[in-house]
């Protein structure tokens, strides 16, 4: 999930917080999934399930939903990075 | 490309406990939210205390059609997520 | 909770583990029964509040949803189950 | 029949002491869902900064009825819990 | 937050006991606002995002969520605490 | 009056690590939650499986407005609360 936030590459983490990092890389791949389950089933899949299985409608929504699920993110993270940057700027000129 | 590359063996396998540890939790939290999704959807008459055979048969279909959405959502995930790696460069810090 | 998932006994586990696996099936119990609150409150009592009690037909309500909730659980634990066992199978099989 | 059986007392001890930070936060988070709902239920008027006096009979009728409901579906729950640890054998592993 | 439910003192608490204490108070403060931001703002903010900054009526609106809301948790505290202060006094005379 | 005052230099270094993981994970929900309610709110097609214009001016407005709804409402909050505990003595234990 690197690709949202960066690596702010600090020197020479302790053992703990490579484990910290890790673990909260994970975390948040396994958090995005989730919203993306949660999410993506309730647009794609009506609440009646006349059929166990996943119809051709069903299906290409998902996919779709996936594909617009992770164009958001990266739209909103860029734009969350851009403002916070400005900020910095902002604040290292002042 | 991920912090976790920079783990020596002792950390991965502490990395390692928890993310089992994690993994009952997340599958703890798939169930109960498969149960309460499937229940809401397909349990709406409260006129008897015993489940009707049309209520049982939603909530198997919603069970077998949750399972096989979060499947097909797991797959797109790890292409998208491969894919975006690939292309690097979305994020700030590269 | 050990109806749903059942205890596979592992031999001799460490105390740190006993402690984690009893501390784990207290939170499935208070899980289940947070959703439980959760969904019932929702399917029986309407958002109106006009009395301070519970009536008649609200107490009944709620009842019949514990009693099909933990239908549904047990359904979709069988469900589950069944299904991991046969997956099991085929994997010992092959 | 319960993992818990096979604690020693200084384990039990360990898992109560976790129990009582468990039980505090739990009583928390029930405390802010009550508010939450209650307050989405019986706060629709935005034209005046302070509580309506039908706004605040309504939310104290709405934390009535919640704690009232909540007993009730404790009471169930665990009448439900304790027959089904009766039968027995509704789970994989007996 | 100590306005919620006040600050039972105890005699000489450990170094641990005090963190806890502390971190819950921090904790229970940072609940709060995330329920407020998130009840507030699906009061006052219409689904639709036709401009991107906050108009006069949605701020009035947002202003007047926060003052109504915290009234409501004061209400319900204070319900609450003289239920818990009676049920005391019935025990404590029993 | 916050239990806070009462921490020697060691416990608060200690309070101040707790929180500044427990502010990394408070960004990320707010991240998870605002990408989640602005992809549900904008989203709503999946005839196509690219973002279309409409949807990703929708999504940056809705971003916009969120950060600015949430900076407002944190202000309000710090506000009452600063002037609940000046009026102290709506708890229980002043």
């Amino acid at each position: 999930m690197s690709f949202l936030f960066g690596g702010g590459a600090r020197p020479q983490p302790t053992s703990a917080e490579k484990i910290a990092a890790a673990e909260a890389e994970i975390e948040m791949v396994s958090n995005m999934y989730n919203q993306l389950v949660d999410t993506c089933t309730r647009k794609c899949i009506p609440p009646q399930y006349r059929e166990a299985d996943l119809n051709k409608g069903e299906s290409v929504c998902l996919d779709r939903c996936v594909a617009k699920f992770f164009e958001v993110n990266v739209k909103v993270s860029e734009k969350m990075q851009g403002e916070a940057a400005q900020k910095q700027g902002a604040a290292g000129a002042a | 490309m991920s912090g976790m590359d920079m783990l020596t063996p002792a950390e991965q396998r502490e990395l390692q406990n928890r993310m089992e540890r994690k993994q009952m939790k997340d599958f703890m939290n798939m169930y109960s939210n498969l149960v309460q999704r499937c229940f809401n959807d397909c349990v709406t008459d409260f006129t008897s205390k015993s489940l009707q055979g049309k209520e049982e048969g939603c909530v198997m279909r919603c069970v077998d059609k949750f399972l096989k959405s979060s499947e097909r959502l797991g797959e797109r995930f790890q292409e998208q997520n491969a894919q975006m790696a690939q292309q690097g460069g979305m994020g700030m810090g590269r």
